[in-house]
């Protein structure tokens, strides 16, 4: 036991915590106004619906014992039984934090995971599949996956795939998600027709700050203790987000002549995801040429995303399953702390990574595709089309953003 | 009377403003209203890219004033004060006012612009 | 010339604006009001419970056209695409201007819509 | 059929909209104006010290009433309700309408109303 | 003295100060925009008020040595004269950290408690009147309370009253303070003839969000180091939200076919405000009881609120209020870590804790049932109805909220 | 190595970074709809730029080994080349925390200062030239000043300036670095003739918000570990706040009837500022004194500004520039604790505090004179009089605030 690894993680969990509310923000002032409310409903509901399923099961299945062939934990965690308040966690990464800091730590990662899903259900969700789907969600897709790579046994980790503080099994996962949900729920009434412009980009700002004090906290806090890898691993966060959001409205600006803040916010947000799973594994040059190099391939990534049918609103799919990607190979270039890569002779780790990135986004993306279209054939996962005329502020929550 | 309904751009108030006061016109309301007419809409940026604002943001500026030969004197400026020669001017409407009350003191006609 | 001033649901706004396209029609002004009517107003839901919205959110849609005889095409055209057949549909109200300016021209008149 | 245009205070919506209300009058929409008459401005504070706005918030509401002999009741029930008698209690104008359409059911004229 | 200790709790402060600017956003977004900035301004005012008066007697009054029957404490800490910046606590629950730092902890909880209590006073106040009111009342009230229930010979806690984070403390007193007030300051002008809608519900989840991160630090800070208790006391505090938050928003779904998010905001602060006593002391499926079952009897007694013609305006007594009472009933029910309750056999317990809050909101309500009203005869409470008709904003400010 | 120091100035480094979001809402909120993103852009923009600087070049200029006369650092840590992540800072306050960590707080510290420098740019910059500009002023003023006062062998390190946590390096430096710009730039089109009225006030009071929290970390932090100094400097901040921001207050209401929160809000800054350079030398009674004092001084300079035809448009200088000056002068006649001054018999204290005051002002003032001016006839520091009546949001950005 290290007390102070309590304190850092404590606060972690807490900053963690601030992300979801942020994502929220980011979201909603991307909207139109008349479903910015929902968008944060989506967010916070999130936090209630899966802290509550992950006291009960979530957390059983990704980090009890494995029961078979690394693919999923068992039932020993069920309602966190068996986890006493003063159990100090005896895991893989260290044992100086009690269990229970470890699972709301845990928690926090899964809340901020299944609220970055709500970008395809934008302004059109019928509100109580939503909850009925991430519910789905969480134990059939990210608990499994959350297991592989982090789990004792979890055949990803075992295999050697490098993922710091969840490339993996956050934005990989989440992105192609994400897709497939956008797939079946299809595009919002009068997308590509009708304006849809982003109506607070305060609030996007306001978001971002949020979600990068946030990253702060998931990059370093997945050091597990107060350390300099948690140190090392803050600051390659802050690098990679600055050098991204940098070049992406540079980008903006040779292009449109603009020195686009949405565009800043969204670079620093495809830097925060790329570096997440190197974060620390990597010396600060490493993040800033992740940083630089993704801001490029995101632009790319949903500028195409963009220019298709595909009203995957929110880009969680271009940002974070593009983001994660090169995250993940970067990974396996320019480790060097703790672990081993191309750059310091072990070129394999780039084929160990992206196996991990094809199981998981295909895993990922098969998995949330059947859920999706079981719910929606069921219930209807879409808002009625009147519904989303009027704005699902007023038609779902009985509330209006601003009166 | 007659009101002037008068759709400018928005950073064009102060000037009209102070051409309308220097005129001895004193009592007008403004609001906000967005716009579509020959102004082709302003390009604004997206998270990667731009797209074409339609709707785009005018002042309406409402003046009641007397029917008298002052009207001409006062519609020159405000189009000197709210041209810049490029299309999204905006317009000037003339709308007849049958008549004027002033709540304060329920004066009746004329005398209470 | 008259001027049309519809007071429509504000979800209406790209359908009307669509059809009034159609006609040639492009020059009109929209801004946000709070209308009362026919329709009851809206259930919003407080901290706990309902309460009912009297005052429900309408755009004000404001075309000055011509005096010609599209006046009833143009109004058919914002009714076919205003409509829902509950009540808080909206009105359309006709009022007459005298004339009309083209602040980038100095334009006058009809020619200028 | 006629046009109001009143200006009033903010604050005074509600007692005006009463009033209005046991009138039979309940078609009306109201917009947010910011306005300029013979009221001085509103003194608000910034870091340090006073500055004065000259620009004040004010409503616009437009009732548009049939043509009948109740016209001056409503003006009398607005004053009413609207006057504080300082400047700054806003203007009513009186503007010809030509026609009214309601566009759930097609109507026209003064039935609509 | 330990480190770590100190590094958690000075982190705990800085979030529990978040949580009164928190509230500043709940709390405004919750009125007509004509009054939003007068209710910040009440709130970041008792931040200032409360910290002077705190340095100068505040403190000493609940905190320092006893004078007499464990009712107040005395004049030692005066100005804090005595404490010295390196002095450790030698008091009842640690050695581990300075006094100066246990101080400026308990600081943030007298100055969230006085910024609560605006709640009554919203859109009417004279606020020069408002300003003595907190002074008068920290002093009168909550120094006395604080000290019966954590100051060293307090008689609430030598009788055995569990109460880990200040559910009596600060929740129970400011719920039926706020009471008082509403019943002397009486209802807004217009109050139930003209609309009163919230005005900005973005700003009332900001708000949500900063208050729920302040209450990891102030629940899970009041273990008064980093260890497991810490741990357990921030995690049900976590599941306790969720909970409650999720079932207020089924309750209102049921009720009016909307999924409220001012409701799951709502609720997610009466889980907060009932998990507080009880928070380091259960385990987390006691935190979920206690979460659910909060849900109802806060939506209850606010539902009656709503119906009297007592304008509590944002219903500090129906939330805090009751939240707080049944959270301290539930911790002589269900404590189990380091303390006995009725699941552990000893039943007395609930009694205790009933003592407890009867007295308390007695004492809370009678004594600033006389503050108010003295004050409201000598100054007078409230503005003038002119003030109140155009907004305080403008009137009391000079500021308007959006221009 | 300490552990519990590693945890708090993590976390205090996150908290420091949220300020710069921070004060892009507080300016943002204070300057007209119109030109509110442009504000946060440069704020947000500041970051990235001087991150990557930092990297490079910035921290080593400022921290690395001396070369010549305590006027600059040199280029060891170029790259942060020789900085390994697991090297313990050997330094002059402490060799507890990484020297990776102490280069990410000093970062933070940084962009600060440079986002500050935002004000005299308010609604009429060339964004492109703002960059340049920041860069240069970064390499030229900062990472220069940053080594006379904290570097090892700096020259007003040597000479016995006490200066806590920044008072003349981040505060007075940026004030008269803010007037040297507008000076350069001249004022907005339509100043002093047009209105130009705040057009956010929520906005400013949550960057009120985020500035003080974050300022409990600059302060409070810079004790560089979690003891006794950590605690005093955060109370010491936080009193002084509340007591300026307090007293500001009732000077607004005694001139003009009105509590204002924009004052309020100054005030707290003012506060905030004054105690930066003393809160780890005094005492809480001496952080009382500095803050009531700092209000009327800055409310002065303020007032003077503002009479004048010189448009610093948010008024750094008069905030910063005098709340420093007044914070450097009090530290040398309050300091009590590791230091001593005028009231533990060393008046000569004052007189070095002055020599650094003058000195710091000075060099800043000129040498950032020179930079704008060069940029200024080079490319020009100001958009377009077209670009600044339409608003920068639109004609820079290509965004609008609330659309
Ligand atoms: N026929 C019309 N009816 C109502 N508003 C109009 C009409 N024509 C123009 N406007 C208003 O005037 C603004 C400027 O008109 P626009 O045609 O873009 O520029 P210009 O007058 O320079 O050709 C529009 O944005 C719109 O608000
Ligand atoms: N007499 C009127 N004067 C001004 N505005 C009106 C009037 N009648 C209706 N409106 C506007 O039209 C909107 C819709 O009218 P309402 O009566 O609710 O529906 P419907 O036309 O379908 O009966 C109202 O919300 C209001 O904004
Ligand atoms: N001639 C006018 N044209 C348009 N609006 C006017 C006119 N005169 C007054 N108003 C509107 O009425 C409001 C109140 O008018 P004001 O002259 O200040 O008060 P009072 O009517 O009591 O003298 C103004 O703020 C403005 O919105």
């Amino acid at each position: 036991m290290a007390e102070a690894d309590i304190a850092l993680i404590f606060v972690c969990t807490a900053l963690v915590f601030i992300m979801t509310p942020g994502l929220a923000f980011f979201y909603g002032g991307l909207l139109r106004k008349k479903s910015m409310i929902n968008m944060m409903a989506m967010c916070f509901v999130s936090i209630a619906v899966v802290s509550v399923l992950w006291f009960f099961i979530g957390y059983s299945l990704a980090f009890s014992p494995d029961v078979g062939g690394g693919f999923i934990g068992g039932f020993d965690y069920i309602g966190l039984y068996g986890i006493k308040y003063d159990d100090y966690f005896v895991g893989i990464y260290t044992d100086a934090i009690p269990q229970m800091l470890y699972m709301v730590f845990q928690l926090m990662f899964a809340i901020i995971t299944v609220a970055i899903i709500a970008s395809p259900f934008a302004e059109r969700v019928n509100f109580g599949a939503f909850i009925i789907f991430i519910s789905c969600w969480l134990i059939l897709v990210y608990s499994p996956i959350a297991h592989w790579v982090w789990g004792e046994g979890g055949w990803l980790r075992v295999m050697g795939a490098l993922d710091f503080a969840g490339g993996t099994v956050v934005h990989i996962n989440v992105g192609f998600a994400s897709l497939a949900v956008a797939l079946v729920i299809g595009p919002r009434k009068g997308y590509k027709k009708e304006p849809m412009e982003p109506s607070n980009v305060p609030y996007v700002l306001l978001g971002t700050a949020l979600l990068w004090i946030g990253w702060f906290a998931f990059n370093g806090g997945s050091a597990l203790g107060a350390n300099d890898t948690a140190v090392i691993a803050m600051f390659n966060t802050h690098l990679a987000a600055c050098a991204a959001g940098f070049v992406w409205m540079i980008i903006e600006y040779v292009r449109s002549g603009k020195f686009s803040m949405l565009g800043l916010a969204t670079g620093a947000l495809a830097g925060l995801v790329a570096v997440t799973p190197a974060s620390g594994f990597i010396e600060p040059w490493a993040a800033l040429i992740i940083g630089v190099v993704v801001a490029p391939i995101c632009y790319t990534t949903l500028t195409i995303r963009n220019r298709s049918k595909i009203d995957e609103s929110l880009d969680a799919w271009a940002v974070h399953g593009w983001g994660g990607i090169w995250g993940a190979i970067a990974t396996g270039i320019f480790a060097t702390i703790g672990a081993t890569s191309a750059i310091t002779g072990n070129p394999g780790q780039i084929w160990t990574q992206i196996v991990g990135v094809i199981v998981t986004a295909a895993y990922s993306f098969i998995v949330t595709f059947v859920i999706a279209i079981v719910i929606h054939k069921l219930i209807g996962l879409r808002s009625t089309e009147e519904e989303e005329y009027i704005g699902l502020d007023i038609s779902c929550h009985g509330e209006i953003a601003q009166g | 009377m007659k009101k002037l309904e008068c759709y400018v751009r928005p950073e064009k108030l102060e000037p009209i403003k102070k051409g309308l006061f220097e005129l001895g016109i004193k009592g007008m309301s403004i609001s906000n209203v967005k716009g579509h007419g020959s102004q082709r809409g302003i390009k604004l940026v997206g998270r990667a890219g731009e797209y074409c604002v339609e709707w785009i943001e005018k002042l309406k500026l409402e003046i009641i004033i007397k029917d008298n030969g002052q009207l001409d004197e006062i519609i020159n400026c405000i189009i000197e004060n709210a041209k810049t020669g490029k299309p999204g001017d905006g317009k000037i409407f003339i709308i007849p006012v049958e008549d004027a009350i002033r709540i304060r003191t329920n004066e009746k006609g004329e005398s209470c612009l």
